[in-house]
């Protein structure tokens, strides 16, 4: 059944790019703009906000511990002097990158590896295989290892900082990238069967060159929702990497890490605990929300009004 | 009288996996242990040793202790019985000896029974212990939480190899103490009853004990400080602001006890570059550019303000302290005092006479050496406040620092392929904490002799870790080793104290004590660092 | 499909044995040592010595083979034995023995499975169970408030990591209200009223925080496949018929909705035996997470090795679960 | 606008109508304004009587008849007017009750048989809940009313198959349950939208004889919704016209179709191919094309060119020869094989149309997708335009399908609904390397214009295009590798008539100016007779009958050909009570066991190039 009716009108004189498109239904969805209106905010905040707020985020001033919110500290200071709105932004430069990249590796893996098993069946069994092996993997042994294997060779060659940083983002990339390759294979296999994958090989199109320019976009709306829910669970697992005691070094504040040793303060300083939660939990939320607005507009049922 | 208090709850945060603490040297297991199975004597909380099955300590004077220094002469008391009723004899004490030096068993209290030629049976009641060689202190053997006496008739087929598969026995040994094992749950929690047998009458006053594991020390602290659902919580490290805080519910307060643990950072005297591969922190690599300048060293000690380390860290449970020899009172030496003051002026005159001029980035640097470290210990919150003012501290005399903090299973592991163990030291600086069990420094001190040095050729073993070698300081050792006066001994001991300290082979921090958390309820209570903190449980009771 | 499901169970051991080895290879790779929290007061030729009787010194090809002969053969043996009181054998093997605690590794594992089951299990099944009707309400009445509340609820349910909402619940609720234990006692026997009201106390902390982290995520899945069927054709084809709403609602779509629901929750079991480790940690609940993170920190190799193992098995077997629910729920699929 | 109640009704007499519908207005909600799609509608049902609702893609016939079920979401639409059954308002009633007139008074069956009954339920269980939901009756008895129900709906060996699930049905047994259900309740009226569209003309015919027989013993009266003039002059007493949301024209069926005045009827009618119209001729010929507004023919029928026969064929094919394995077993072992095409062989010229038709399943794809090795072929050889195609590597497989491109049957589906329609145009050429993307683009625009489109839409997606300008967009897409060989698989089948009309015009005028081959796959017979130099027709894989369209139409020889010919409806009222006595059985599976040799077949030559399977 086709539809003519449907699109003759209002199609004349509009142009559309696929990104004007998906800003266009973007706008329709009021959660998924209000996410992003916070995540702009929160990036914002983190990266320009040290720009007004110029306290170094290490300086101690021991005499100045467990203070609540004040002028000179808009949230108070932990119990070596920190100054905590420092350390909250300082953090959340280092938790988003983290979130951010270690999402676009473990998407990128995922994508590959749901790709690969769902267009090529040869392969299909043991990739998913290998999906099982790494949900079984325990990740902190793995994460030693790691460390063990590369940090002085990363360290030589980016930099403390830049080295753990590569290392964390890694381990976490690795192992979370099973869930968007399950995803991913699932909708592979549905549009591989497609009419239009048929068409695009029968004009002579390599096979990897259909995988790109068909099968790709078209599986994109869950590779994005994948995207969005990994940003926050990279965020969130990093915190609780620092949770146990892995990760950055300690005189880098990553909001996971603010959190956990803020924890132990929760009665005597509230605003410890508070600030960095409430910082994962909008970001996460935010992301999600931008996450389902996306979702949407990808969709095509939604594209066919 | 016993069994009138009801149920007594403990809680180690971490969990005791084993109730035989010659398989598992873990801290929490012997101090699990030590409400059940017993030593002959033990130390009480000034670290003077107290009888416990024996009926009296001996000592040269009394005859106990042969002459020669080669023999110790044990009496056991009369009628000890088991918990299930049959008699304790010499004989557990030589099947004792015998279970911890079977070859192949793994005995994690094998040094205990070191330089022991033979135990035997004089009587049923009397104990024979002899040595290969003159020992000055013989109170090793079967003295302290870690030397407890097992029953032989439970452990008997458990010997070497089969030591591990005993599970029932490990997990319910058979003692003398206060309480036995009703149920044990490894990793997770440990049931007692009151021994029906013991030899007092009147005690335990408590008719069980529970003793839960797991979880976090600021959460122990809370249940015991706060909720008041424990009695009594082991080990809180945790910033003292947060017990403070927690103290105010009233509802208990924390005890210490302060033994031999000091909180040091060391230094390293070879080159660490990571350039010289296997070669680092050895002796191969050559001396390190900077921190092998007795300036820098002492430098750095003089940067440290030891008290704002103890207030952000420790509070009441720590000391700033210029000695790697805290405790007992008699070693206490106070001629390394120059370092407790911080004092900057000094640190920074130091340097610069030394030749290591200000760089234009604030770090110090002489012939293209920076003065800039690595500093690296355990992961564990104080630590890392730690780290964070000692970083704040060096900054202000030139000196930089990029931290790190390793998992302490992988820095206390030794495993001899992980670049990040404390004993191979790829760091320029580390910290962590040391001590010693008993009262006697002897052995603790030989550990800073030149053949303790770890090394590839010795697989990264020895207690050396921080490499100094001084052919003086060894010679003092072997002296020590032949001293049997007690004074004379006190007086070699500071000496060793002062040269390591005044050669800052170590920097000395803050001499920590043990922190526990006691619930207002709770009586009887007398922490003790030279033994089990629970070593007079069967004093505990209920305040009415 | 029986043999659909043989195949892949055949497929499956070869898989098994793979990731087996590829486990210990990681684990015996890890830094981490099983004496790293004995005292440093025992000296290094005494560690030696442990560690040798542990067999933690052996190549460790041997260490693997003699634990895949003590896991496939001494362990099934042992509980074959135990089961009928047979003696098979000298009956004296060597099981799996942990090396922090020289006990078994099947007798841990055995009991620590009450708590786990309680706490996470119950958490799980709460979790499927408020999940789905929020799903279809949420689907039914698309973008209505309800639908609203509950999607902001659920993404605030997993965006919240669980180390923040357990220490916030354990100061409210413990500290200040003194409502809850914040400490799980698992040798509480339930054995008449009182002793359940104990349990469910206890309980309800850590079930209160997993089962919100479980609803949300369950939830969203019931609410999109829920979405998916209420535009179908059949949906208006049994409206044609005149069946009555409920009856559309409930029985036609509710059905056809569950079918993907039903895998994923399957895919979502094998985690309730991995525990919930942060969650156990912080209410000392002490189940099977606690003791999977307490032997990969004491480098407890037997037992990381045996845990993750029976882990990935189960992954296996419920990714295979999964697939043949789907083939019995939804009669279109054969896999012949 | 004509008023349905000013034409007299010959067969109900002056009875009351069992529907009655006055001013009917449907309007969406889109955004936040009402558009209305059904406007002012009007019409009577009498007593057993039929009335068909005609009319293109998206006139609102489906709206009006689910706007009488009041199966509208809820939130989202508005029924305007007056619906009446047996002198009821249907629309003020409220839901409970309505509830009850739905699958008892007033029945319904849908277009898609394949989706339309619940996949995880039984088909037993779903016609016994149309039962049981209207009536209190036992399991028992609704069982044996349900068994008596698929016997009559001729479901074989209804008991055997009362707990099959829907996938286990085909697409024509499928439907047959949905009549079933829909006559569970004995309705007094029945409406059937678009019952037949997704099925084959054999199967087709089948469904409208059931029908057609099934009112007459249960005396109900039928809303006959489809868009297929042949199936309305089969069925209808009456019919309406609709055209945009309006009825245009109503009257009885034989007045719509020899005396329609509305231009749109007239125009309708025109694009229908009636099978047999096309006697005498040899080449095809091309649609009239009519003025909807005016009613004038524009263009009128044109024939189409010819093939020199002198050349040498472009492809050949001989023998071809695909079989898919059916593997089980523990090890995947193979246990058989579909034999989807068996040892075909024909050629096709520049210029030239060959038609494959035969009913689904019979390998009409499978033997286009061999032929260009997008399925790999079992045996055969295949040579096309100079290359050995069976043999060919990859690369050189790249350069083969310059020479042939494929049109699909679903526009929609066809395109990537995430790319620009520009951009999947330029595609092949870039793809190609045959030039740099702004000689992509100029050729792709010109292309665009041949087809009727224009250049400026290039920007546009699928989703904003009606189905025949898709469908344009696809022909468009295949010519830009200038290919000599165009298999289309049933390019035209999802189109509206109207629009069907006019893509089969433009194939033929590409044919004409690039002197095109195409291998024109199609089960329409009466497009095919329109369209097709050469004819061959497929059964279980085979090639049953070749040869020039001529001596197949008029002279079919194999029983297969006959049959499918008869099966096609034909848009001519005056032969609306002729049975077509079809037997119920099913299609043929071709799944053949390990082993199978297929049986050496012979060929009869009956005229020049007519052949005929022995
Ligand atoms: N739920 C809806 N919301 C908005 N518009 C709708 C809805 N359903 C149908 N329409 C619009 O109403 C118009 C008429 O649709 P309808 O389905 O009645 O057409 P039709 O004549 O049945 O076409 P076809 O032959 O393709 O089935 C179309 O433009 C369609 O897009
Ligand atoms: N990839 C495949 N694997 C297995 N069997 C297949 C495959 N493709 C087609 N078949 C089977 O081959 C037979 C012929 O299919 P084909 O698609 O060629 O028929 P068709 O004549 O085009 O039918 P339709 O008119 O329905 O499109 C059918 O029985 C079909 O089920
Ligand atoms: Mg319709
Ligand atoms: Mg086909």
């Amino acid at each position: 059944m086709t539809d003519t009716t449907v699109a003759i009108a209002p199609a004349t004189e509009r142009k559309s790019s696929p990104l004007a498109d998906l800003w266009r239904q973007f706008r329709a969805h009021p959660g998924g703009v209000a996410g992003l209106a916070v995540f702009v905010f929160i990036v914002a905040a983190v990266y320009l906000g040290p720009f007004i707020h110029t306290i170094d985020p290490n300086k101690i001033d021991i005499r100045a511990k467990n203070q609540g919110p004040s002028f000179a500290h808009p949230f108070g200071t932990d119990n070596l002097g920190h100054d905590m709105l420092a350390q909250v932004l300082a953090g959340g430069q280092i938790s988003l990158a983290v979130g951010m990249t270690a999402m676009l590796l473990s998407l990128f893996l995922g994508t590959l590896v749901g790709v690969l098993a769902g267009y090529l069946k040869r392969i299909d069994g043991p990739l998913m295989r290998l999906t099982d092996l790494f949900l079984a993997l325990p990740l902190l042994p793995l994460l030693l290892v790691i460390i063990m294997l590369f940090r002085d060779t990363l360290r030589a060659a980016f930099g403390p900082e830049t080295g753990i940083f590569i290392l964390i983002v890694f381990v976490i990339g690795i192992t979370s990238w099973m869930h968007t390759a399950r995803i991913v294979r699932g909708d592979v296999l549905a549009v591989k069967s497609q009419e239009f994958i048929l068409a695009a090989k029968s004009s002579g199109m390599h096979e990897y060159r259909v995988i790109l320019k068909h099968i790709l976009p078209n599986v994109m709306s869950s590779i994005m929702v994948s995207a969005t829910l990994g940003i926050a669970s990279a965020i969130i697992t990093e915190s609780a990497l620092s949770f146990l005691g892995l990760g950055f070094p300690s005189d880098f504040p990553t909001w996971g890490r603010l959190l956990y040793d803020g924890a132990n303060f929760l009665q005597i300083n509230p605003s410890r605990v508070l600030w960095p939660g409430l910082a994962i939990s909008l970001t996460v939320l935010s992301v999600n929300y931008i996450g389902d607005a996306i979702r949407d507009a990808l969709d095509p049922r939604m594209l066919k009004r | 009288e016993r069994g009138t208090d009801g149920d007594l709850k403990i809680i180690f945060w971490q969990a005791v996996s084993t109730m035989n603490p010659y398989l598992s040297g873990g801290t929490k297991e012997v101090y699990a242990a030590s409400m059940v199975i017993e030593p002959l004597a033990r130390y009480d909380e000034t670290g003077a040793l107290v009888p416990m099955l024996a009926a009296e300590i001996p000592t040269v004077e009394n005859g106990g202790v042969a002459a020669d220094l080669k023999s110790i002469t044990w009496k056991l008391k009369p009628d000890l019985k088991w918990s299930d009723g049959t008699p304790v004899t010499a004989d557990d004490a030589i099947f004792t000896w015998k279970y911890c030096t079977a070859p192949d068993g793994g005995c994690a209290q094998a040094a205990y029974y070191e330089g022991v030629s033979n135990v035997e049976a004089v009587d049923a009641s009397t104990i024979k212990v002899s040595f290969a060689e003159p020992k000055p202190y013989p109170y090793s053997a079967f003295v302290g939480a870690q030397s407890p006496i097992i029953q032989a008739a439970q452990f008997k087929d458990c010997l070497g190899v089969k030591a591990p598969e005993c599970t029932s026995a490990n997990f319910g040994p058979i003692g003398t103490g206060p309480f036995v094992v009703k149920e044990f749950k490894p990793n997770d929690v440990v049931t007692f009853t009151a021994n029906p047998n013991y030899r007092d009458p009147a005690k335990p006053a408590f008719a069980s004990v529970t003793l839960k594991g797991g979880g976090d020390a600021a959460s122990a602290a809370r249940s015991v400080l706060e909720t008041g659902e424990f009695d009594y919580a082991w080990n809180m490290q945790v910033e003292p602001e947060v017990l403070a805080a927690m103290m105010q519910a009233g509802k208990g307060k924390i005890e210490v006890a302060f033994g031999t643990q000091v909180e040091r950072i060391d230094v390293n005297p070879y080159a660490v570059d990571p350039s010289l591969g296997d070669k680092r922190s050895t002796k191969e690599a050559g001396p390190h550019p900077a921190l092998s300048d007795p300036a820098v060293r002492k430098a750095l000690s003089l940067a440290i303000d030891r008290d704002i380390i103890d207030e952000a860290g420790y509070g009441d449970n720590g000391k700033p302290t210029c000695n790697i020899l805290p405790a007992p009172d008699i070693y206490v030496s106070t001629a390394v005092d120059w370092c407790l003051k911080q004092d900057l002026d000094t640190a920074n005159k130091l340097l610069d006479d030394a030749g290591w001029k200000m760089g234009s980035d604030g770090i110090r640097e002489k012939n293209g050496v920076k003065l800039s470290f690595l500093y690296q210990t355990s992961t564990n919150s104080v630590r890392q406040a730690t780290q964070a003012l000692v970083k704040d501290m060096w900054a202000q005399i030139g000196v930089s620092v990029e931290l790190r903090n390793i998992s302490a299973n992988v820095f206390f592991g030794g495993d001899p392929a992980s670049p990040d163990t404390f004993q191979k030291f790829y760091a320029d600086v580390q910290m962590y904490t040391n001590n010693f069990d008993g009262t006697d420094p002897e052995k603790y001190m030989a550990g800073w002799m030149c053949d303790k040095i770890p090394s590839p050729a010795t697989g990264w073993q020895g207690e050396n870790i921080v490499r100094y070698c001084n052919p003086e300081y060894d010679a003092l050792v072997k002296e020590l080793g032949k001293t049997g006066k007690l004074e004379d001994r006190a007086a070699i001991a500071k000496k060793l104290n002062d040269m390591l300290s005044n050669d800052v082979a170590q920097i000395p921090l803050i001499h920590r004590g043990q922190p526990s958390a006691v619930n207002a309820t709770l009586a009887g209570v007398k922490m003790n660092a030279w033994d089990s903190e629970l070593w007079n449980v069967a004093d505990w009771s209920r305040k009415k | 499909m029986f043999t659909f499901t043989l195949r892949r169970l055949l497929f499956a051991i070869p898989t098994l044995l793979v990731i087996s080895f590829i486990i210990f290879a990681l684990l015996d790779l890890a830094p981490s040592d099983p004496l790293s929290d004995l005292p440093l007061t025992i000296p290094p030729e005494v560690r030696e010595q442990i560690r040798a009787a542990m067999g933690a010194d052996q190549p460790f090809v041997i260490r693997y083979l003699r634990w895949l002969q003590q896991f496939f053969v001494n362990e099934p043996l042992n509980i074959f034995e135990q089961i009928t009181g047979m003696t098979v054998g000298d009956g004296n093997r060597l099981r799996v023995l942990s090396w922090a605690t020289r006990s078994p590794v099947v007798d841990l594992i055995v009991q620590r499975l009450p708590q786990t089951l309680w706490v996470v299990g119950l958490s799980y099944l709460f979790g499927v169970m408020l999940a789905i009707p929020i799903g279809v309400v949420s689907a039914y009445k698309q973008y209505s408030l309800f639908d609203q509340i509950g999607t902001f609820v659920s993404m605030v349910g997993y965006s919240v990591p669980t180390f923040f909402t357990g220490v916030l619940l354990i100061v409210i609720f413990s500290s200040y209200l003194q409502w809850f234990p914040s400490i799980y006692d698992t040798n509480l026997v339930v054995n008449d009223w009182s002793s359940f009201v104990a349990q469910a106390r206890q309980m309800f902390l850590p079930v209160l925080v997993l089962t919100l982290y479980n609803t949300s995520q369950i939830s969203r899945f019931v609410r999109a496949s829920m979405l998916d069927n209420l535009h179908q054709d059949y949906v208006r084809t049994a409206r044609a018929k005149g069946v009555k709403e409920k009856v559309v609602l409930l029985v036609h779509v509710l059905r056809n909705s569950l079918i993907p629901v039903v895998t994923v929750i399957a895919l979502g079991v094998p985690t309730i035996f991995s525990g919930a480790i942060i969650t156990e940690q912080i209410f000392r609940v002490n189940g099977l997470g606690q003791l999977l993170i307490t032997a990969i920190q004491g480098a407890d190799i037997p037992l990381v090795q045996t845990l993750t193992f029976i882990f990935a098995f189960l992954i296996v077997l419920f990714n295979l679960i999964a697939d043949v629910l789907y083939g019995i729920l939804d009669p279109r699929i054969r896999y012949d | 606008m004509v008023n349905a109640t000013n034409n007299g009704n010959p067969q109900a007499g002056n009875a009351v109508p069992v529907l009655s519908v006055r001013d009917l207005t449907t309007s969406f909600r889109v955004g936040d304004e009402w558009r209305s799609v059904v406007r002012n509608m009007s019409f009577d049902i009498a007593p057993k009587e039929t009335v068909a609702i005609v009319g293109e893609s998206g006139s609102g016939k489906s709206v009006t008849s689910l706007s009488v079920m009041r199966l509208l979401p809820k939130n989202s639409s508005r029924i305007e007017g007056s619906i009446r059954l047996n002198g009821r308002e249907l629309l003020t009633l409220d839901s409970e009750s309505m509830r009850r007139v739905r699958g008892n008074d007033i029945s319904m069956i849908f277009q898609e048989p394949m989706t339309s009954l619940n996949p995880i339920f039984p088909i037993g269980k779903q016609i016994a809940e149309a039962i049981t939901c209207h009536r209190d009756v036992s399991a028992a008895e609704a069982k044996a009313e349900v068994l008596h129900l698929l016997e009559k709906v001729r479901i074989p060996n209804a008991k055997g198959r009362f707990d099959d699930y829907p996938h286990q049905f085909s697409g024509g047994m499928r439907q047959r349950v949905m009549i079933a259900m829909a006559l569970a309740s004995k309705p007094k009226l029945l409406i059937a939208d678009e019952p037949t569209t997704a099925l084959d003309v054999t199967i087709q015919g089948q469904i409208l004889d059931l029908i057609k027989l099934l009112q007459e013993e249960e005396g109900m009266s039928v809303l006959f919704i489809t868009h297929d003039m042949g199936v309305v002059a089969e069925v209808s007493d009456r019919t309406i016209v609709m055209f945009r949301g309006e009825a245009v024209e109503t009257g009885t069926t034989d007045d719509i179709f020899n005396r329609g005045k509305h231009p749109y009827t007239r125009a309708l009618l025109s694009a229908v191919p009636k099978l047999g119209s096309m006697g005498g001729r040899e080449r095809p010929m091309r649609f009239p094309v009519i003025d909807i507004s005016t009613g004038q023919t524009t263009t009128p029928e044109t024939e189409a060119g010819g093939v020199d026969e002198r050349k040498r064929p472009l492809l050949e094919v001989k023998n071809l020869t695909t079989r898919f394995d059916i593997r089980s077993g523990l090890l995947g072992r193979r246990s058989g094989a579909v034999h989807a095409v068996e040892n075909v062989s024909f050629d096709l010229r520049e210029g030239e149309t060959l038609s494959l038709v035969g009913e689904s399943g019979c390998g009409k794809s499978t033997t286009g997708r061999s032929i260009t090795r997008l399925v790999e072929p079992t045996a055969g050889q295949i040579s096309l335009d100079g290359y050995d195609v069976v043999r060919l590597d990859r690369s050189s497989l790249r350069k083969m399908r310059r020479s042939i491109q494929m049109v699909f049957q679903d526009p929609f589906a066809s395109l990537d609904p995430r790319m620009s329609v520009g951009s999947a145009v330029m595609e092949p050429f870039i793809e190609h390397g045959l030039g740099s993307k702004a000689q992509a683009r100029e050729k792709a625009a010109s292309l665009l214009e041949r087809v009727g489109l224009k250049a400026d839409m290039m920007r546009r997606y699928p989703h904003e295009f009606s189905g025949g300008q898709r469908q344009r967009i696809a022909i468009a897409r295949s010519l830009m590798l200038d290919p000599k060989v165009i298999v289309a698989d049933e390019a035209v089948s999802a189109l509206d008539v109207s629009i069907k009309a006019q893509v089969c015009n433009l194939l033929l005028d590409l044919q004409q100016s690039f002197n095109l081959a195409y291998l024109f796959i199609s089960h329409d017979m009466a497009v095919v007779e329109r369209v097709s130099h050469r004819v061959a027709v497929m059964y279980l894989g085979e090639i049953v009958e070749i040869g020039p369209r001529q001596a197949v139409f008029e002279n079919p020889q194999h029983p297969y050909t006959r049959k499918l010919m008869a099966a096609v409806p034909v848009p001519d009222p005056a032969r609306r009570n002729v049975k077509r006595n079809l037997a119920t059985d099913e299609i043929k599976s071709p799944v053949r066991p390990v082993g199978f040799v297929p049986p050496q077949r012979q060929y009869r030559e009956v005229s020049a190039g007519h052949l005929v399977q022995v």
